[in-house]
């Protein structure tokens, strides 16, 4: 229901320490901190950043909370998460 | 009397720095003449001041405040990120032009936000470090547009806003030289499916419209069709249009363009030196 | 259409918190009875929305971006600080009137600085808790201005932007009543020497402004005047010039004054209701 | 010579967690973080928030760090600090 509470999650992922360890450590919990829905909350945690673009979140701060949490950081697996159909439902 | 001697456009695009020798060598090598020819002006012109106006990236401002319009007044530094080759440190700030510049903006009705301690990111120190520090003893004023985040800039704004920095310098009881550099584009898709797409027709009627000294096209052109032709990145071309609006009257020349996939960017350098 | 039926100025002393007991009992009384009454009010105005202009205390903004004028439109939560029987929590955002302002205030050449994301200090949440969460439904814009920071806003362009802001609630289909509140002051020092001392002389002149709607009055008072006589705190009148012209026409009616050196303030309330 | 830099020493002392943290911990330390002249890096260390305020530091600031870090962090003390003579020199 909240783009600026997802959006503000992705900045502070993107650009905070302490948020970044936080997240490392317990993705859930830390998400908790923000009012997001149910599926934004999947959103985030699963690295669907073609879902979040599609919600509207700025593609910079996908691309920022990627390159400093996801699993893989590359950009190259970056492009392939975003032009490959969600893990969690169609396209 | 204080004077804008030229205005400059150049993108600044990190990943010259992450995969420095991804494109080929002789692009390589024309990408960095170019900023090497703009510094080599930047000094033949005798310049003491420049005023380089950056973007925001969703890294220095995040969604609690996201001003349209901010000047460095006061202590600068930079990169914030960490980039092989672009090194952080200080950037020694021009702060009477700051401060003029920015009184003349609130009598001219600009709602300027302020930093007094402000750590510029790339979009200020790629160009910093390779157009303005080769030449020693010019002081900076940074400056950030926003171009990236809603709500941007609007385009008439931005170039208005630079006709206020020029008579704010024009007003200044100084012999400063000062150049003004639009840090930015051209086409290029930030964080999106597109990303690694490049818009060279697009590019070149942008840098057509610089050497042309013609603001009003560039204000035509709706953030739909920017969007949509040449990506999000092609957005930044609002400070372009600032520092048209601050040199005013000028003679334009393109420098170089470069479609470089590697570096998802289509790099375009001009010049608008001051009649 | 949306109108704004009233504005009201109040103070937002976070003293009343930390040592709700040092003032005598009649005071403490008599304060909270203010507070209820402007609640009392706002509700027997059947207001809808509720913009609260506050003060920065560089403790939201820091000095790498200070804004002149923020507003939030988005989510909206606070207070910061941890005071006593100031609970943190959510605050509902009237997110289509905080963009209507947004937009015409860029319209009208207001360069807002966005919050999408905002947790507001004791200047928003003392007179959002007192006043108007008592009335259920009434939904919230959060404002700043820059009043205790240096470049403070012009206290003019205060003033024209509280029109700015009147003139979009006036365009909005929508049947909103609205309340603004101008947050802060009266005479008091913040953090120096004279800090405890009161100006009730000051402080009567400033509200019977108020009173008589007499913005002009209030815009000749020079910032050095206002410091000398009534302290830093005092250029928090700034919020106080937004509201009334915001308001417009109104009729004017000082609700109550205490001078609490206890409280190290003199707490002015005041109503001006739309005619 | 920079206010600038006392200002963002004194606001992040007022304001971050990490920053208390650390300067309660090491304050010398903490302040070459920041690019102060040795008499200012002297008033911040030492709590001297008269001749803070008369260099031209916002008061807001002196007294915000002074109830985060000061040794007593009362307004009682802090008001007698300010009033008093500095304890490096003349009043
Ligand atoms: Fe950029
Ligand atoms: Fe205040």
């Amino acid at each position: 229901m909240s783009l600026h509470g997802v959006e503000k999650a992705l900045y502070d992922l993107g650009v905070d320490r302490a948020s970044k360890t936080a997240f490392r450590e317990d993705p859930d919990t830390f998400l908790q901190r923000y009012r997001l829905a149910p599926d934004e909350h999947a959103m985030v945690a699963s690295f669907d950043v073609a879902s979040l673009i599609a919600l509207g979140v700025n593609p910079m701060l996908t691309m920022g909370y990627w390159i400093q949490v996801a699993p893989d950081r590359s950009m190259r697996s970056y492009m392939a998460r975003l032009r490959a159909p969600s893990e969690k439902g169609p396209a | 009397m204080a004077q804008i001697v030229a205005a400059y456009v150049m993108p600044h695009d990190p990943i010259m720095f992450t995969h420095p020798e991804a494109p080929a060598e002789d692009v390589r090598a024309r990408v960095a003449a170019a900023y090497g020819e703009i510094a080599r002006r930047i000094g033949a012109l005798g310049a003491t001041a420049a005023i380089v106006v950056g973007t925001d990236h969703y890294i220095l401002f995040g969604p609690q405040c996201l001003p349209q319009m901010l000047i460095g007044v006061g202590d600068v530094e930079g990169p914030i990120e960490k980039l092989p080759g672009l090194p952080r440190g200080p950037i020694e700030n021009h702060e009477p032009m700051a401060e003029a510049i920015l009184a003349g903006g609130f009598a001219d009705g600009f709602d300027w936000t302020v930093s007094r301690a402000l750590t510029v990111d790339h979009s200020i120190s790629i160009p910093y470090q390779l157009a303005i520090q080769p030449n020693s003893g010019v002081r900076t004023v940074p400056i950030y547009l926003a171009c990236g985040v809603r709500p941007m800039i609007d385009k008439a704004r931005a170039f208005a806003l630079g006709a206020s920095i020029g008579r704010a310098i024009a007003a200044m009881h100084s012999d400063d030289r000062v150049v003004i550099i639009g840090s930015g584009g051209i086409s290029h898709w930030v964080g999106t499916a597109e990303m690694g797409t490049i818009n060279p027709r697009f590019d070149g009627m942008v840098l057509d419209c610089v050497e042309r000294n013609d603001a009003a096209s560039l204000i035509g052109l709706s953030d739909a069709l920017i969007e949509r032709e040449a990506g999000n990145g092609a957005l930044e071309i609002r400070t372009f249009l600032c520092a048209m609006g601050a040199v005013g009257r000028a003679k334009g020349e393109v420098i170089a363009y470069e479609p470089v996939p590697e570096w998802v960017t289509g790099l375009g350098f001009a010049e608008l030196r001051a009649v």
